[in-house]
This record gives structure tokens, C-alpha cells and sequence, in this order.
């Protein structure tokens, strides 16, 4: 789960790290009074969970509070990659003397975290790892001990000659490991990290990724959660338990396990056809989730074929058919619906559905080949 | 012995009690696994299905029983202690078939297996199963065929589906493993291959991979440098659009890491047989079978 | 440090265990109204930093609040092992169905801190040990991992066979651990663990030594000392600093460094005498931890001869002579003083004594010998 | 080399800008001791006594410098992060001078030394000298004689008074060692022992112990299984009161352990001789040597 920048902000000061302060507005009225508040001269900035707000005209710069209301209406509306912006973040400008990158991130090929710090701030980190990569040093924390004093201390004097900043940089860095720790992070991001006119060392702008498995114990984390940014199915389909992603093609694919869900796509498109959605209605599932997932689909105007690919492990196929059979009886589907169910429980699975006049193929090709066809 | 698991592969189940843990265990020991104990905390003194003892700790169970496998289905917020509990008490090897296992737990328990000299599978998989002798995990057994191709895959349906289109071409397995496809898991495609290329059964190996990180790519490498056994492999994802998420933590595109496409390539570079369609592993199989 | 009981109780408490209500008092008034308060049947405790307080008549049981005066009369004021007794716990009676022990502590031969659990509740952790060994499980804690749940779970289930029984154990057993860890403490113990007739586990008994070393990190826990129970000779050389303990003899031993402090007064001992004190005042001296060392002694009226042995290293014989030549201006001497020193500056030490009218040998023998003749 | 250092010793000092650190860089340095670099954070570029480079890091200080050996002179407070800091830099050897050191940091920084396996001397001792070679700590090198008298002791200034009495009898030694006393140490008496007994210059060893823990009675044991060179031991603490504390955190009698009595016993009954009067460790010494 990725959070905004003025929660991630927050994080952060409630670890101790000197963030500027900064209000968040849904309105140009608000960001005209919130600018007054913070001195007029100030920054508004788009709150989405994309890249590259900066270029696509996100953030801007404001002497006033006046000049401030109408960068808000510039921002505010407008669309970044496809996601509307609904929030700013106002916060003063600050004199930048100098602007470094701090991130930790979890290092899968070392199974651990690992500390990334680039005196080199202010620009995409993948940008300085392509054009200075020497200029970025890394650290990886080994679990065990987590982050030594020394290290941090070590990564500080990196970054900065001046020893009070280097100081108040490793401070950050500590304060900065235990966030990411304590909210259960995959992805911390300062950047930059500046040191202003007065030599204090603050954070600018945060980011963070959560990991969507360690919630159940952080819900004030989950409440960060911007449930205006994503797609309403979408949303729906986390509260089932479902992973689902919309897709602009035609033919619904609902299958159990992501990695087959992506085979059935391939082979969607293999066959010619399009598909409509990712759907991943997960291991144990009840017949719950089969209904949601078809609730879902029938929602999506664009498709004309649905396809059930479920190959029974944990999952048991009398669940699923019990699902699917219960689904129709509630939904009035009106495109056609191809089923492939084998593996746990298949017998059990496949005379329920004739029973209730489904038919079910065996064949993964097949059945593909047959819902695209369909769909035509 | 077969990869990992074998005849003298004595199985403790955590979580013997619970809904999964139970329906699997039944299945297990239908497959002919020897299901030598469960684990319920608070549940010691018990048995289950009035054959298997339960016990509180796995300390105990192993200390009965002898078991030298553990095989977890518990809460994936119970999962991090149900592993360590296990690594510390001297099995050989651990399969957890928990998902949704927070990342951050599980950088401590990898550390603490890989101290320990346990084999980890998983977690987030279906465990593996020798056709015809044992399986630990929650793979069908009535799709699997004996014979002598190594499976080996980080998804968990897919390598059913995979198996299964073996099987119905007449194509036998020596052990299919499902390594797990979360970001941080214990065993990987390299200690897999590295088991099939010393195991005298298996003449072949599929390799079934997905989008996200590097592992296949390190795994390609690893076959042109040191296996003589044919390999072959299928990716899945090749139309996930970039930057989203399907459903495994470990599936995300990361700028130019880990597409379908730079897998498939690497896998092609290193003398790996690349399917396109999971179907097309079994033409690619009998002919590496036939070459071997 | 020892801590008291009360003290203890207070820090399990903040750390989320379960610990009867009880009361400090200081008079008889104070019990009668705590025992009121507390519903009258309660037990009276007194609050001293030495072992066997029940054998010396230390703890007494009262059926209501007159008996717990009577108690308190007897107790307060009462000496045990040579220290008086200023404090008084009072605490209700539990209905105790089974008491269990257990203790954390640094364990030295395995370098780690080992929690240790046994049945056989409310009796010395010593005589368990010989009595019944078999009963106690210990368990050394892996510095790099922390207590693990299945640890601390598996410790409550092998205590009580009732599993709610055994998982409240197991939460008081990590929450021990935090509690030991968080004040730096060296032995942490529960004695009794009582399983009460409503089936809740609770600490009734509880001992906390902490490390002298981390309480400059502890504020609050320094606080704790209890400065009524400590000799203050004791207590002003802690704040100068010094390493001090009074003995009952007559050679007063002022020495640099604990091990030649104790060989100091083995060889007073050797040679006839008996010491006075044990006296270090450590490495890095400066003149004025001297003074303070030469006003303590000097404060002792048994002490017929003051005996300096310094051999210098990090401590130099320069600063120590400054001391002596300081202190015997300020402080008026009447016992002859014996000069040991040799080491680093040595040249320098010597010179400044010289100057001032004291002699310096250079043998520990010799000088040990004269300062005990001396004191004859 | 001598035990743990000698001519290729290449000290960096950890706090060599501080009181006691730079008063004994210069008197290392003086005693010929290699001081190649130093650490203070915030002082790095700077020059020690317009000689001694400083660093800010230890890490820069190995790399730059070749230093294998590190001594640390920081505050207690700060201690434990200094030995993380040298074990993790990868020199070979850390004395670590500084008292008062918290043992809840000791337990964690003991882990990490012997899993890096780096040698860690102290922390609370004095360090350790090869007489007319190299000094590393605060042991005066005016006391020492070079020789084949091995100097082992938990103790810091009762050490000095062994030696001084050993040089001014004419008896000098091979290497002296202080082991400090606080409850947890890294090098002991049987890593201390176990190199005198395998380093060709030592002849026989003097043991120096104090009341307190068994490490004594460890190290009895030790000699009378493994060595072949004569020892001989003198206890600490024969007159101090039971129960009270005598300035080491070690030195506390606990129950029926750690008396000077009980130690002394051990070192009987093991054949080591044992010494009423650290004078008395002279003749011991004179007679040891005359046997072997």
C-alpha cells in the first residue's frame, strides 16, 4: 500500500525527524487560508500515488497566498497518470542549501533492508543510479542488530563534511529505520533531504510503501489508506479478500492463484483475445468470494465472456462451484460463462455445477480458446 | 531419498487442528506421507482423528516422535513464530504453507534458518510431493505421475496446471516443488536445481517462473554454469501491465527488472527451453528427455 | 543496584503485568489506613535490600487493619541482616491456588541472559536448585533474536498444564523480559507466579537488580535508590565517584583499582592489621576524588593509619600526590599516613609529595608493613 | 608475534583525541608501538600531534591506513558502538580500555565480535605489552622486562604491582595480559592461556584472579587437561566481606561461587601453585622456571 506524502510526513515526525510543517486541502479556499497560515510564501503539491508529480505539473511554487490559491486550482482536478488529483499538500518554502537522497528499502536479493544514501538529492533515485552511481552508498542492515550507531554515524559523515550536519543526518537515518520499521515499510523515501541556510538537516518530501501483509497489526497505518484514489471495484474486492485489477479488455478471467491468473491472461491473449481484469480469488476460499468476484465482473460494461480457470489445491472446487451457482441465482449474468475446474474436490465440484446446468471443461487451452471465442 | 522428502520423511503438522491444516493432513496421510504428530497449543494430550498424538510445542512432537519435517498452516500472524519455533527445534526441513506472511518477519527468520542449517520452503507455497511416495503441502496428489521430471516453480496453482498437462501426456515427475512467490522466501529455483541435478531420478527439470525480482534470471545463470540435466521453462505475466500489482508481493515490475520479457530472454541465453504457453512445456520436455 | 520490592512491583506494573494493589508506609498510622483501604486482610512486608526477610520475621500476615498496626509496630524499626527496617509494603491476601518462580538473569559463563522457570514457587531460587534441580528449566536467550514467542510459550505451557494459565504465563514471561531489558537489569524475579482461585496469574513477590553501569541512561530508575538504606559515607563516595565500603578495622586502604584494592587488604590482613574499608578510586583520578577519599576516611574513628597504595597507569601518580597534599591542607589528619606510589609520572608524584613533607615508598610490602605498624 | 600483537601490530586508537586517549597514544608511541591512525567523529583530516592521521570512521581509518589492531579510549556511553565499529572494520584485535560499559551492551557486542571472529581484550582492562616490543593500552612500560614470563590477570593495577615485583627480581616477561574484570569479557583466561601455552617465548605463566564468577576455576581446569607449562596463580579478595560488592561488577560472591577460597582450591588441586602474597608469585615463578 503506498501512502501520501503529508501522511508519510507525518511518520516521520512522529519518529522524531524535523519535517516543515505543511496542512493538506481539498479546496483552493483551503490552500489560500493555509498559505496565509504558513507565511504566503509557500509550495502546493499534488497528493498522489505516482511518479513524477514534479514534470507533470503537480507542484508549484507560490509567493503569496493568492498565487498559492491559483496554483491549487491549476492542481487540483487536474490528472496525473490517469489518477485525479483531490489533495494538496501547502508547505512553506524552505532556503535550500543542499539536497541528498535517503531511502531504505527491502533488498530481496539480500534478504534484508538496506540503507541508500546519495549526496545527489532532488531527482529521481533511479536517475542518479544510472548517470552517478558511484555517488550512491548503500548499507545493509543485518536483522539481527539492526542499524549500529556507528553505521548510521558513518553514513552521516558521507553525506556531509560539516560534522553537526553529519550528526543530524545519522539521527535521521536512526529515526528513519525505526519508522519503517514500526509501520511495517518495504519503501522510505527522503528526498530530498536538505540542509537549510541555518544548517538544520530536515525531511522535504517522504514516501512510503507499506507492506499490505503487515496491516492486520497497524491499523492506524491502514487508516492512511486513500480509498479516493482506487478504483471502487478495486476496493471491494480487498474488503472480499480478492486480488482484482481492472483491465480494459473483454473477457473476465476469474481464476484461484496469481500466477495462474496471469498464465490464463497470457493465454487470453494468445487465443486473440483481450482479458477484462487480473482476479485472484486466493487459496481457501468460501463460496463468498466466488459471488463477489462475479459481482465484480458484471459490473464492467466492456465484458462479453466470462472465464472460471480454478485448479483445485486449497481452494476445493465444490467451493467454488457452490459460489459460482450461487452467484448466478443472485446476479443476472448475461454473457456467457465458461468453466474449467479441476484438482480438490473436482467430482464433488463438477456435479454441482451440472446440476445447475453449467458446464465444465478440464482443458486449460480449451477452455480459454472456448471464452474467447465466446466473447467474439 | 527424493528431493528434500522421502520414505523416512516423519512429518509434524503446526496448526493440525485448524480448518486447512486438517482437511491437509487427511490428505497426506491418504497419500501415504507418515504423519508422525501435530502441534495445537493447548491442545497436547489430544489426537487427532484418534491416531495422531498433538502436543503444545514442537520441541515436544519432535522429541516424541522423532518427526524430521515440519509442515506449517497456521495464521499468517502466527506464522514468523510457528517457523521459528520449528528451526529451533532440529527438523531438517520446513514447509510453510501460511501467505500473507508480513515481509519484515520474515528478514529475522531467514536470518535465523539460514544460522540454523534448516532447509526453509516457502512461505506462501504448496509444498512439494515425490509422486508416488510422499508429499508435504497442499499440491494435489491425484494429478502427480512417478517418473522423472523435476518441477520446480514459485507459483502455487500454475505448477498444478503444469503437472497435470504432464501427467496427461504420459510425462512422470520425480518431485515437483513450489518454492513460494513472496518476496522473501527460504528455498529458491538455485537450491532446487541444484537438488534435481544430484538426484539420480530426475532426468529433466521444468522451471516455472513468474514477473517480479531476479530469481529466474540468477536461476539461468546457474543452469548454463553448472548443470549438465536439460532444463526447460515457462514464465507467467508476459500481459501484466507494468507497475501492478497481481496478487503476489513479489510480482511487481521495478522499473527494468523482472518482465516476463527479460526472463524469457535470459532463459533463452542460457540454454533454457522457453514455452510459451504452459502446454508447450511437455513438447519441450519429451524433447529434452529425448535428447538426455 | 538493588531495588526495592515496592519499587519492582511498580516497574512490572508499567510493563503491562498483572500485580496486586499494595501501599509503602513508613508509620503505623500510614499501614492501619493502607490496610483499611486495601479491605483489611492484607500482608505486611518489609521493604529491605536483603534476602530471608520471612525467616527474620520480616513479613507478617493480618486479618484486618489492627492486626496489620500491630504488625507494622513490630516490623518497622526492626533490624535484619544490619539493616533497618524504614518501609513497609502493605498488600492485600491472595487466594493462592499454586505458586511458580521465575527469575532473569545475566548468566556469565553462556554471555547472555537466561530466563529460568520452576513449579516450585515461594521458596529460594537455592533451595530449588538443590533440592529439587530437576524442576528448574532455563532457558539462555539469544541476544540477536530477543525472546521468542514459541519461546515464552513453550516456558508457560511446561509451568501449567491449564492452558489459559499457560498463556498468561507466557505474556508475563515477555513482558518480564522487556521490563529487565528496559532498566538494564541484571536479575529480574517473580517468587511467587500464583495462580489465584479466579484462575489469573500474578507476580506477588518481585526483586529487580540493575546494572550500576546503565543507570546514567536511567534517570528514572536512579531515582529509585533508596539512600536511607545506604551508609552515607557510601553514598557520598558513589557521587565523588569512589568505590568505597566500610569494614570494622583500623588500617584505612586508599588504593587505585578494585583488584589491587582487595590485595591491599589481604595483605594488611597478612601483616597483622585489619582493614578499615575497601577504598578504589579508580582510573583517570583527579585531585579531587583524594580529598573526598582522605575526608571519608578521616571521618572514621576507628582508623589509626591511612594507607595510600597507587601504582599508576591511566591514573597518575602526579594527580593523586596533588590530592593528598589538597586534602591534608583542607582536612586536619591526626593518624599517620603511609605513601605507596609508583607508576606513570611517578617521578613527578614523588617530587610534589617531597616538597610537602611526605616520604613515598615503592614497595607494597614495605609500605603495608609500616602502615599497620604504624596503626599499633 | 608476540600474544595478539607484536612488530606488525598497526594500531588505530578509537577517541585519540580525548584525555586519556591521547596521553596514552604518546606513551604507546614512545614505547614503539605502531599508532597508524585515529578516530574521532568530526575530526577526521585533522592530524594527531601533527603526525597521526584521524578519521572520522574506523572503516576509513583501515582502509587508508592498514591498521589491524584497535584500541578505544571512548566514554562508557559510548563504548559498545566503538566495538562494533572496530569488528565490523575487520581488524584483527580490539582492546577496549574503557569502564563502566553497560552489560546489557556487553551481551549483544560479545555476539557480534566472536561471530566476525575478531579477538576483543577487556572491555574495563588495561590492555596488554610485549615487553621491548609494543604496547597497546595503558599498562606502563616502564614496569616490563623483556622475557619468558607470561602475565595473565583480570585485574588492572594489581597487575602492574605483579609485574613490577617480576621485573625488579629480575624476571621479565614475554607478554602481559589484562583480561579486565567486569562480568563479561571477551578474551578470558583460557583463549589467554591457551596462547602462552603455543607461543614459543613464554616458559611459564602467572595467573592473577580475583573473587567473583568461575573463570578461575574454568581456567584451572583448563591447565591441568591441556597445558604443558608450568602455572601459578595468586586470588584477590581473600579478606573481602561475602555479599558486597567490591568495586568490579565481577567481583561479587554469589551463593557458594566465586570465594577466593574456592578459587584458590581449584588452582591447588589443578597444580597450579598458588601464591599468599603477590610477592610470593616471585618464588613461584623462580621455581616454575628452575623445573622446566
Amino acid at each position: 500500500m503506498n501512502i501520501h506524502e503529508y501522511q508519510a510526513r507525518q511518520i516521520l515526525r512522529d519518529h522524531g525527524i524535523s519535517v516543515p510543517p505543511g496542512e493538506v486541502a481539498t479546496s483552493t479556499d483551503e490552500v489560500l487560508e493555509a498559505a496565509k497560515r504558513l507565511g504566503g510564501e509557500v509550495v502546493v503539491k499534488a497528493q498522489v500515488h505516482v511518479g513524477g508529480r514534479g514534470k507533470a505539473g503537480g507542484v508549484k511554487l507560490a509567493r503569496n497566498a493568492e498565487e498559492a490559491r491559483e496554483a491549487a486550482d491549476l492542481i487540483l482536478g487536474m490528472e496525473i497518470k490517469g489518477i485525479e488529483v483531490r489533495k494538496v499538500l501547502v508547505a512553506p518554502i524552505e532556503d535550500i542549501v543542499s539536497e541528498a537522497y535517503l531511502g531504505i528499502v527491502l533488498d530481496r536479493p539480500n534478504q534484508a533492508d538496506t540503507i541508500m544514501v546519495s549526496a545527489e538529492g532532488g531527482v529521481d533515485i533511479e536517475e542518479v543510479a544510472s548517470t552517478m552511481p558511484d555517488s550512491i552508498r548503500k548499507l545493509v542492515i543485518d536483522p539481527r542488530y539492526g542499524l549500529l550507531n556507528h553505521q548510521a554515524a558513518s553514513l552521516g559523515h558521507y553525506l556531509y563534511d560539516e560534522v553537526g550536519a553529519a550528526r543530524q543526518a545519522a539521527s535521521v537515518i536512526a529515526k528513519l529505520y525505526s519508522a519503517y520499521r514500526a509501520v511495517g515499510a518495504t519503501l522510505a523515501e527522503i528526498n530530498p533531504l536538505i540542509v537549510n541556510d541555518r544548517g538544520e538537516v530536515k525531511a522535504i518530501d517522504a514516501k512510503m510503501t507499506i507492506d499490505d501483509n503487515a496491516l492486520f497489526r497497524l491499523p492506524d497505518i491502514e487508516a492512511c489508506r486513500d480509498l479516493d484514489t482506487e478504483n471502487s471495484s478495486e476496493v471491494r474486492a480487498r474488503e472480499a479478500e480478492l486480488s482484482y485489477i481492472h483491465l480494459d479488455g473483454d473477457v473476465a478471467c476469474c481464476v484461484n492463484g496469481a500466477g495462474l491468473a496471469m498464465a490464463t491472461m497470457d493465454l487470453v491473449k494468445f487465443y486473440g483475445g483481450e482479458p477484462a481484469n487480473f482476479l485472484d480469488i486466493g487459496g481457501s476460499s468460501n463460496p463468498d468470494k466466488v459471488v463477489c468476484a462475479l459481482e465484480l465482473i458484471s459490473e464492467d460494461p466492456k465484458v462479453r465472456s466470462i472465464l472460471f480457470n480454478i485448479f483445485g489445491g486449497i481452494t476445493r472446487c465444490d467451493d467454488v462451484a457452490n459460489g459460482i451457482v450461487e452467484a448466478t441465482k443472485r446476479i443476472d449474468i448475461e454473457v456467457p460463462i465458461t468453466i474449467r475446474l479441476t484438482g480438490t474436490n473436482e467430482d464433488i465440484g463438477v456435479e454441482i455445477l451440472k446440476k445447475n446446468g453449467f458446464e465444465a471443461l478440464v482443458d486449460m487451452d480449451e477452455a480459454v480458446k472456448t471464452a474467447v471465442a465466446r466473447g467474439r | 531419498m527424493g528431493v528434500f522428502i522421502g520414505p523416512e520423511t516423519r512429518l509434524v503438522v503446526q496448526g493440525i487442528t485448524g480448518r486447512d491444516g486438517s482437511f491437509h493432513t487427511r490428505e497426506m496421510i491418504d497419500y501415504g506421507t507418515k504423519v508422525v504428530a501435530g502441534v495445537t497449543p493447548g491442545k497436547g494430550g489430544q489426537r487427532f482423528d484418534d491416531d495422531v498424538p498433538v502436543f503444545n510445542t514442537v520441541d515436544e512432537a519432535v522429541k516424541e516422535t522423532g518427526a524430521n519435517t515440519s509442515v506449517i498452516y497456521v495464521p499468517a500472524s502466527f506464522a514468523a513464530d510457528a517457523i521459528f519455533e520449528a528451526a529451533e527445534s532440529e527438523v531438517d526441513l520446513i514447509v510453510c504453507i501460511t501467505e500473507g506472511v508480513p515481509v519484515g518477519d520474515m528478514v529475522r527468520v531467514l536470518s535465523y534458518v539460514s544460522e540454523r542449517g534448516v532447509r526453509l520452503l516457502g512461505p506462501n507455497c504448496p509444498g512439494l510431493i515425490v509422486p508416488g511416495c510422499c508429499k508435504v503441502g497442499i499440491l494435489p496428489g491425484q494429478i502427480v505421475l512417478d517418473g522423472n521430471v523435476g518441477v520446480v516453480s514459485r507459483s502455487g496453482t500454475l505448477t498444478y496446471e503444469v503437472i497435470f498437462q504432464l501427467t496427461r501426456a504420459g510425462i512422470g515427475q520425480s518431485a515437483c516443488v513450489g518454492i513460494g512467490g513472496d518476496p522473501l522466501i527460504g528455498t529458491d529455483f538455485v537450491d532446487c536445481l541444484t537438488a534435481f541435478e544430484e538426484d539420480s531420478e530426475t532426468a529433466a527439470i521444468a522451471m516455472i517462473g513468474e514477473i517480479g525480482g531476479t530469481d529466474e534470471q540468477v536461476a539461468a545463470e546457474f543452469v548454463s554454469a553448472k548443470m549438465n540435466k536439460p532444463v526447460v521453462g515457462f514464465i507467467a505475466g508476459q500481459t501484466a501491465p507494468p507497475g501492478r500489482r497481481m496478487g503476489h508481493a513479489g510480482a511487481i515490475i521495478s522499473g527494468s527488472e523482472g518482465t516476463a520479457l527479460e526472463k524469457m530472454r535470459a532463459f533463452q541465453e542460457n540454454g533454457i527451453g522457453v514455452a510459451e504457453r504452459p502446454a508447450d512445456l511437455v513438447g519441450l520436455i519429451q524433447e529434452a528427455l529425448s535428447r538426455s
